[in-house]
């Protein structure tokens, strides 16, 4: 395994889980989710600061040793997810950018237009763009055309937990990407973190569900297994799917009764 | 004079620079970003940066997210 | 985790991957498997001797230090799979028996009938029962309710890599059942391992698609891994499936752009 | 005399016994199990349990599978 | 489609949807949806007769001509099944039955045990048997061979509008089958009939889907129809799934511009 | 169902089957299957001419007298989409088009950029555009908001029979459409068409489906069918979906046996 | 007499037979069957069979199902 | 003077024109467009449009499909 690592932007990942942010009760379970979850990247969102309780996320994730990955979440113009992502240089610190432009409020869903423009933006500014995007093997490409480091296609919409409803487009992306494919949105559990390495994807970006499980930190630890277990198995290569039965015991050598 | 700074009115004296606004919010050595009109306004700018009457200022950090 | 050890027959086991032997190219790759899986117990079957290479298979399964779990794979009536596991208590010196009953041989599927009355003849004769049966849930009531010490209900037939076909039967018998249920037959890969987990299994049981997979020592470790996922992940809790979208990024405190 | 072992056609000398025939087949101190016509023969009996003409004899041992 | 009529018990039927009558508002509901459903059979349980009330569901269905159908609801154990379609056959005067035996209040599934001592002794008792059962290939087979005139395996648990959770063992049900296979359970809408009948049943039995929808009368068309199309499509044979895409529009002859 | 028709650019259908001519075999096959379709409106490519060959294709749409919708197959850019559709109203005195504009020929899937352009054109240029899609809300919303008179989501790629591989987002687009939705691509057989309907489409386009099954006569009328029977189905409203059984005879009155 | 009808006592006049009772219930000519102590009465025996202090009756009829 | 018309050369008298083209190929009274260099020419215009050497012409018709 060792000589296979995750590599974006140039830099090398051990770990094929990154952990999104949103949702944890409290910056201490927070960080043992961090911990347990074996993540080196985590996002991290910008927002009108509170004076009364500032600092301390910043803390937590240095603490854990991961790199930044700011988002953009809320955004639903390329406009204002550029401006936000300029702003998260200056705060963070980083060109490293995850970059979210949504077209509705309700799914969450990625709008082709804004995305692609916001992405030709913030390459051409230096940007290492992570592009969140839907299940179109197209757009993925296009994402990937203009320069993104990273594209990461949807298995359903944010904070769904319903999994990875089209198995298929997803392992297209996969297979023709060029560039690191992460699955981020939707995954609900360990299975579901576990699959999508097995469809191909090269790392998996999740939050909701390690920070609202019932035990966020069990939960990390769940889906850091969960994803080496889908990457080693992808590499395993698995056995065909039939529709009947193939003994795995042989028949030969049986004995035969009076 | 009055600036509107992450949605709220607020009366500064003049002449006051982003630094010195930032200061007041507890803004700490890292982690925040100032923009002042739709505009960014880079660290080390921000001590030279005068704010004027109605700017619009948003002051952000980081928070759970993502 | 130490709290809640898998006890099967009044025996505990750390691990909750169970390997089946069959389909291994090489004894080598068998014993490498059976270290990389974790697995402390592995079926057995019982065939005629061929003089000219008898004895390793048990050699192996010694060292590997797990337990001999017998099957009576091939048995298509009670009175066959009673003799069989009466020969295995023999060859191998223990109680317990993977009953199989099977009805037909183009799917391997059990045979109720007939699963039933050599489960109730063993259970007297004091065997340890884990009984292969299907996904029927009254039926794995019946043979928990004749004593079996595990009921192994299927994902899909034997060998057949194709998954969990009905979670939904799988996991009612998983809530009714009062002795471990293990799942047994279907599996294909790590996440359809980690999903049995989930849906309430307490162990699985596999051997062809680590057997038979490209790489099967690292197969048998993305098994391991996707067993120990879904179980962290089943008692992690995990969040509800939405149609719609739930922001991990709250929008409290969102910029606003002129 | 001539028996069936496994299935094929086997000639013992008479009075064998199913300790005879395993040590003939190379069976180990383990792992071996016997019948005769359908009845379990365990180990411990191997030794006292002559075979008869035309008997059939399984003996059966470990081999991968399930 | 003239020449290929569904045959149960020597009797001959041109629809393939098979009404239950259970659930429905009124009788004036339940008459109008027997006709647009152009059901020829209904099912009819038997209880104890309510003296304010009686006689008029044996109107209703007189008036449609439909063939009778008793079933033994509720019963969960050979003897009382047995009892139940004796006592049905004094009251309508058919030997037909459809027969259920249930092992659980809470699925509402079949015991397979039960089932088959049922079914042995109405065969040998001149019943035609129509039998309820799950999924379970081996289990259908064992039936058929006792003499049932249909088997009737289930899609999901009764009233439960879930679909056919296993489309699999339906289809291997139906290939094996030398007697009618019926879908009877499970079904909510009515692209579940069509699939049932693509899957190789012969006909389908639904009742709950068609009673309780918002629209008995137009889900009854609806089932109708579906049931045809399915069969329809059955016969017509489908094109093969693939993966990828296959041009409707042939690319050769394209204009090509400068 | 006679006050409920189908509205596309302003012209009323009474069929919600839309055929594609693609794959036929033959015009006699074609105009036969037409005909068991039902359809009143069927796709038309545009090639360069073969003298040896020409004119009886339209003449078999016009006596079937079905209304002509030329589509922009092969076209990979929006240019080369607005010429198809400018020579297609030349030849065929139509302003409708279904644009389709692909970004690969492996998977035939749509373009969101070129698509958008297209689409823009068209509907400047006073086209009756039916917009080919994938199953992006999103997307769907933007080709509604240029004006597009229908947009017809994809369920899997052209041609590949293999059903509606998102469901859920073919229902988010439907729920939100202020144009009809047409359900193009990817239905193999009548249960997917029926589900299609169901989902909440207005209407169904296919090919391939009907004219490459071994019997494509049959086949449409099958098609026929099952999108009748999805759209009654869909109005009739169906029952939830539940885990576990609903009894559908009541156990009231219920006989009890000593 | 008292005889359970049903699962409710019901008391009858002694040397009641089947038919009685169930023309008592209104049980039309067809649609309903009889069971006494567990045992299918057929029609054509209701008239002949009497009705024996303790009997439990059951009388059935059609009922919308399955 | 040559023009290419579907992808093949052609040779054609001088100053001929769109329509006799279409009349050369069989073009019925519908149901065929002409572009010429990549621009459509309406049916309206085709006695009146002259082609030139080293014309692009696609000459195109109904095909099944979609």
């Amino acid at each position: 395994m060792d000589d296979e690592k995750l590599v974006i932007g140039g830099e090398t990942f051990g770990a094929r889980l990154i952990l999104g942010t949103g949702g944890a009760t409290s910056l201490e379970v927070l960080e043992a989710s961090l911990v347990a979850s074996g993540a080196e990247m985590a996002t991290v969102a910008l927002r009108r600061i509170d004076p009364t309780s500032q600092g301390s996320l910043l803390g937590v994730l240095r603490r854990a040793g991961v790199r930044l990955l700011p988002n953009t979440a809320g955004c639903f113009t390329a406009r204002d997810a550029v401006l936000t992502a300029q702003l998260a240089r200056e705060a963070f610190e980083t060109d490293w950018i995850k970059l979210e432009v949504i077209g509705d409020d309700k799914t969450l869903l990625p709008d082709a237009v804004e995305l692609l423009d916001a992405a030709e933006q913030l390459v051409d500014a230096g940007f290492v763009v992570l592009a969140y995007t839907n299940d179109d093997p197209i757009l993925a490409r296009r994402l990937q055309t203009l320069g993104c480091a990273a594209v990461m296609p949807l298995g359903s919409p944010i904070g769904s937990g319903a999994g990875i409803r089209n198995p298929y487009n997803v392992a297209i992306i996969a297979e023709q990407a060029s560039v690191p494919v992460v699955l981020d949105a939707g995954i609900g559990t360990a299975s579901d973190a576990a699959l999508a390495m097995e469809l191909g994807c090269d790392a998996v970006l999740l939050a909701t569900s390690v920070t609202r499980a019932r035990e966020p930190v069990l939960m990390a630890e769940a889906m850091r297994r969960g994803v080496e277990a889908g990457w080693l198995a992808r590499r395993a290569g698995r056995i065909p799917r039939r529709r009947y039965a193939e003994a795995s015991t042989p028949s030969e050598g049986i004995a035969e009764w009076g | 004079m009055k600036v509107v700074v992450n949605g709220e009115a607020r009366a500064l004296h003049d002449a006051s620079t982003v630094a010195e606004l930032a200061s007041a919010l507890d803004a700490g050595p890292s982690g925040v970003a100032v923009a002042v009109n739709d505009e960014v306004i880079a660290r080390s700018a921000w001590t030279t940066t005068a704010l004027h009457e109605g700017d619009r200022v948003e002051v952000l950090g980081a928070m759970q997210g993502g």
